[in-house]
């Protein structure tokens, strides 16, 4: 119980970073722990049911289910991707604007627009 | 061939074209060569689906599902997918676009391997996210739409575009992180990943997992509202759709805003909460398409003009759909109404494309994007070297249409419409939508007026002749997307519901009744655009434009949508 | 056990938004995905751990502190 | 002037706590569910995971063969991330340089090399630093290659053992005196293999068409070794994970490390 209620706080301090901070690499940092958040959350709810690590070097034994595994493989690989992406708008965006404020940055983008 | 093999290479075609557009990237000696490794690419990719799509036709259109797991593995792990009449009208309404689109792009817009390939990547994304019916997978597709569309806004090289694609990401990979919590909830409660186990699962369930199903569906929608714009979730549209590439505006506006909608109606028939859903989605829908067009209205930049449009009209097609969702499809009302949905998402995405690469063509040659300063574009583009006033052609084509003049396609997709919600308060709120789309779109065609620029204008020369092809393409395609409308209404009846053996009645359209409603639209629009002439109005239109916008905004507008919904379900 | 690296995270999590320095956010958002992947390798996930710490601890930190070299360090005005 | 900047910060506070707080109370439910965990898949994978696909490692016999759609997903995000972060990247190089401004085309990625003349200091690079990563480079490429490899049986398996030898990459460029113009770590080789990769790996899944067993459906299932498939499809994806992230790596420091 101690860990969910743990995971949601951890969930909504990642929420924070993203709406809360006007630093756009924070916010990048926010979108991380928000991923990271789900992932740890598929993790340990999926290996309440088993003891062993999904390989099945003897049969017989009680594992836990790999699904949630297999799917975070894909989850944390996309999260990184588009982190990856993320801060290259980031540097693109400060080398135009001079700033990591977001609302700075809108407004110095608008004047040129 | 197998039909299971025919439904994926509508979407593995696109992906070999890609990795082979890609490997002319290899080759910068050669010029040629790595062109035409390009150009196989795309007509491997964008062309050869066109086959596969023939012979499915003729399958769906006989009523077969083909349905199945990817590979022939284990149906309880492996991704189970599905194509019905659905998927095959939403791919013959990507790929069309995309392969105008990509067209276009040749003449002005991105250009190189690397572009042909992401665009490749999209095509197929938008593919395998109608056939799917896992909802991880359902995940993967929509991030792998996603990520080609924030690399692909900032390739017009605009300041403002980076702005645009960093927003976008954000707000949508945070609401897909919330789409994975949905999946999580479902997975739980009822063990499966696949759409049919999780309706199994979830006429089983316990009453206090109800409230889990009903949170779940929540974010799944909420998540996929992102994607459309709908009202409170649209913040991110007008300057990502703004500030990219025509050609890319043009896919981004004409499919990718509808793809994930239609997609959401398949995961949306698994809950009992469906109906209520389509109900506040209808609202949204009709409040967005009016408040979208008064914002539209207020406007100066030639595209983004366009983008709110985009957004308002996506508000027809939502509340369409979602009252679809409401009647159910068993239902006539119901089912004309996803008719007149998916008629409208169809032909918003050629006109809407055809208007964004006309309007396109005008910015490249004149350089000038304010509707305020921007005069007398046929002489500016004959200037640029256009003898014939083709682009002015298509730009009226597009803006009838939009404006559902007889006998375009716009007519029919809104009248069908407007037919279905029959007087309801949704009706009301669309009939006003239409008259600010004729007020919005008399400004902006004063582009062309003959008349003297208040700036001067660099003209460019440009090359014309592969985006007279797409627009060409798209017009030809508007104005006979107006004709043979029974037929057509039947096919697509035909596809949405084909084990129903209702005697549909088209609606006779051009009717004197709806033909004048025609006419009392237009000179409503026509005053209405007298009427924000005057100072007041004017006022309260920059007003309107230069209200205060920030990054924030997405975000509390999207927890407090995604809270306001599930109150509504819950309550 | 979980609870109590769960907790650190937080803690992490909680340094990495509040940091003045990014650097140090940095490597704070770094140590953040070594602790997941040390809670994965309690979990049996062993896969997930080693993607984690690879992915998450070795390729998007250097992402991160390229974009750091790039641009400035600072969080001036903390809010 | 002080009380409406006051309100404006209060009025922010209040609506970032109202989203945040809301989010956490529909979050609630989902977050706090005690129903039991389905079992159902576990069940069959444990008694069937292993001869459906050949491979001992569960995780890797759902990644690479019961949903190696997702998978293959993923590696395009992959590529299209690098590609859209070189497009971006060069435009940050071009406002520095400010110079070609070639209208409307995605940088293409080869405007990189780590040559002498992009570099503006040198001040990380020492000779222990070379010496040392040039040694351990090898190294680090084997091992990546073991953990691509023998994905099937441990732990591991092709983005893992592609990170790894992406790293290993890195520090062979470290440690080449020659700046990368040379064997494995130079950009060129490196985008030609990560192109080549994902044109095979699109082909892999082809093969299976051709196999009569339907795209991303295993070829070899009806042979003596079904676990061919996963381990070919680990190399192959290995290979191009490593080569473009650590193409992109290479990139990155190229303006000057």
């Amino acid at each position: 119980m101690v860990e969910r209620i743990l995971l949601l706080l951890l969930f909504m301090v990642g929420f924070w970073g993203i709406v809360g901070k006007k630093h756009i690499i924070k916010k990048i940092f926010g979108l991380n722990i928000l991923n990271n958040a789900a992932v740890i959350l598929f993790i340990v709810e999926g290996s309440r049911i088993g003891t062993n690590a999904p390989i099945m070097e003897q049969t017989g034994s009680s594992i836990v289910d790999p699904v949630p595994q297999a799917l975070m493989l894909t989850a944390i690989v996309i999260g990184v991707c588009i982190t990856a992406l993320s801060l290259a708008l980031a540097v693109h965006l400060y080398k135009i604007s001079g700033s990591f404020d977001i609302d700075t940055i809108r407004l110095k983008v608008q004047d040129e627009a | 061939m197998k039909p299971e093999d025919l439904v994926f290479s509508t979407l593995m075609l696109p992906l070999l074209g890609a990795a082979i557009a890609l490997c002319g990237k290899l080759i910068h000696s050669h010029k040629r060569i790595a062109k035409s490794f390009e150009y196989s690419g795309a007509i491997i990719g964008l062309a050869l689906p066109w086959v596969a799509l023939i012979l499915l036709g003729q399958q769906v259109l006989r009523g077969e599902i083909i349905t199945g797991v990817v590979g022939n593995w284990y149906s309880g792990v492996g991704i189970s997918y599905q194509f019905d009449g659905l998927s095959w009208l939403i791919q013959v309404l990507g790929f069309t676009i995309g392969l105008v689109a990509w067209i276009y792009s040749l003449g002005g817009g991105p250009k190189g391997p690397a572009f042909t390939t992401i665009f490749l990547i999209q095509t197929a994304a938008l593919a395998a996210t109608i056939i799917t019916t896992d909802l991880f997978n359902l995940f993967v597709c929509l991030e792998v739409m996603g990520i080609t569309s924030y690399v692909l806004i900032p390739t017009s090289k605009k300041p403002g575009a980076s702005l645009a694609a960093f927003s976008y990401l954000m707000v949508s990979a945070s609401a897909m992180v919330f789409f994975l919590l949905g999946t999580y909830g479902l997975y739980r409660i009822t063990g499966s990943l696949s759409y049919e186990g999780i309706s199994l699962g979830l006429k089983i369930i316990s009453p206090q997992n109800q409230m889990i199903a009903i949170v779940s569906c929540t974010l799944l929608v909420s998540a996929v509202a992102i994607r459309v714009a709908v009202m409170p979730l649209y913040g991110w549209l007008p300057d990502a759709h703004a500030l990219a590439p025509h050609a890319v505006s043009a896919v981004l506006s004409g499919v990718l805003i509808k793809t994930p909608l239609f997609a959401l109606s398949r995961v949306l028939m698994l809950f009992a909460q469906g109906p209520e859903v389509g109900q506040l989605m209808s609202i949204a829908g009709g409040v967005t398409a009016l408040a979208a067009v008064i914002i539209a209205l207020s406007q100066k930049d030639v595209k983004r003009l366009l983008a709110y449009h985009s957004i308002s009209q996506i508000g027809y097609i939502v509340s369409a759909w979602g009252m679809a969702l409401q009647f159910g499809l068993e239902t006539e009302t119901g089912l004309f109404l996803m008719i007149g949905a998916y008629l409208h998402a169809l032909f918003h995405a050629l006109f809407k494309g055809l208007l964004f690469l006309s309007v396109g063509t005008t910015i490249d040659a004149t350089g000038q994007r304010n509707v305020y300063v921007l005069r007398g574009a046929i002489g500016l583009l004959r200037k640029a070297g256009e003898r014939v006033p083709i682009t002015f052609f298509t730009f009226l084509v597009g803006a009838l249409a939009i404006t559902a003049l007889p006998p375009l396609n716009g007519f029919v997709s809104k009248n069908l419409i407007t037919y279905g919600l029959n007087n309801s308060y949704l009706y009301y709120l669309l009939i006003s939508a239409s008259v600010g789309t004729v007020a919005s779109f008399i400004k902006l065609g004063r582009i062309f007026v003959p008349g003297t620029n208040t700036k001067p204008s660099r003209i460019k020369r440009i090359r014309f002749r592969s985006r007279w092809v797409a627009q060409l393409t798209l017009a030809i395609l508007c104005i006979i997307g107006g004709f043979w409308t029974p037929t057509v209404i039947e096919i697509v009846a035909k596809l949405l519901a084909p084990h129903q053996h209702m005697v549909l009645t088209a609606p006779e359209l051009y009717t004197t009744d709806s033909l004048l409603k025609t006419l009392w639209i237009t000179f409503g629009g026509i005053i209405l655009y007298l009427l924000i002439q005057t100072a007041p109005l004017k006022k309260a239109l920059t007003m309107i434009r230069t209200r205060p916008r920030n990054f924030k905004g997405l975000f509390v507008s999207f927890s407090l949508g995604t809270a306001a919904l599930a109150l509504w379900l819950l309550v | 056990m979980i609870s109590v690296i769960l907790t650190l995270i937080l803690v992490l999590a909680v340094f990495t938004l509040m940091s003045k320095d990014l650097l140090h956010g940095v490597i704070a958002m770094s140590a953040v995905s070594l602790m997941c992947s040390l809670l994965f390798v309690i979990l049996q996930a062993p896969d997930v751990a080693i993607t984690e710490a690879a992915v998450g601890a070795g390729v998007s930190t250097v992402i991160f502190v390229w974009a750091l070299r790039h641009t400035k360090r600072r969080d001036d005005d903390n809010t | 002037m002080t009380t409406p900047k006051t309100f404006k910060q209060f009025w922010g506070l209040f609506t970032t706590l109202l989203a945040i707080f809301s989010i956490g109370a529909v979050l609630l439910p989902i977050f706090l569910n005690a129903h039991p965990w389905p079992t159902a898949a576990r069940d069959y994978l444990a008694m069937r995971g292993n001869t459906d696909s050949g491979a001992t490692n569960l995780v890797s016999a759902i990644y690479l063969g019961y949903r190696v759609f997702d998978t293959f997903g993923e590696t395009i995000v992959l590529l299209v991330s690098v590609l859209g972060t070189m497009g971006i990247l060069t435009r940050v190089e071009s406002l520095v340089d400010a110079s070609s401004d070639d209208e409307h085309t995605i940088g293409t990625v080869s405007g990189f090399s780590l040559s002498q003349e992009k570099r503006r200091s040198h001040t990380l690079r020492t000779h222990l630093l070379e010496v040392v990563t040039g040694k351990i480079g090898p190294i680090v490429l084997l091992f990546g290659f073991y953990v691509m490899l023998y994905g099937h049986v441990s732990p591991g398996g092709g983005f893992q053992g592609g990170v790894i030898l992406a790293s290993g990459i890195i520090f062979l460029a470290l440690g080449n005196p020659q700046e990368g113009s040379s064997g494995i770590s130079n950009p060129e080789i490196l985008v030609r293999i990560e192109t080549v990769a994902f044109l095979i790996l699109v082909l892999v899944f082809f093969s299976g068409f051709f196999m009569g067993n339907g795209f991303f459906g295993n070829p070899l299932e009806s042979t003596q070794v079904p676990v061919g498939y996963i381990v070919l499809l680990n190399a192959i994806i290995g290979l191009k994970v490593g080569t473009s992230i650590g193409f992109m790596c290479i990139a990155m420091m190229g303006g000057g490390y």
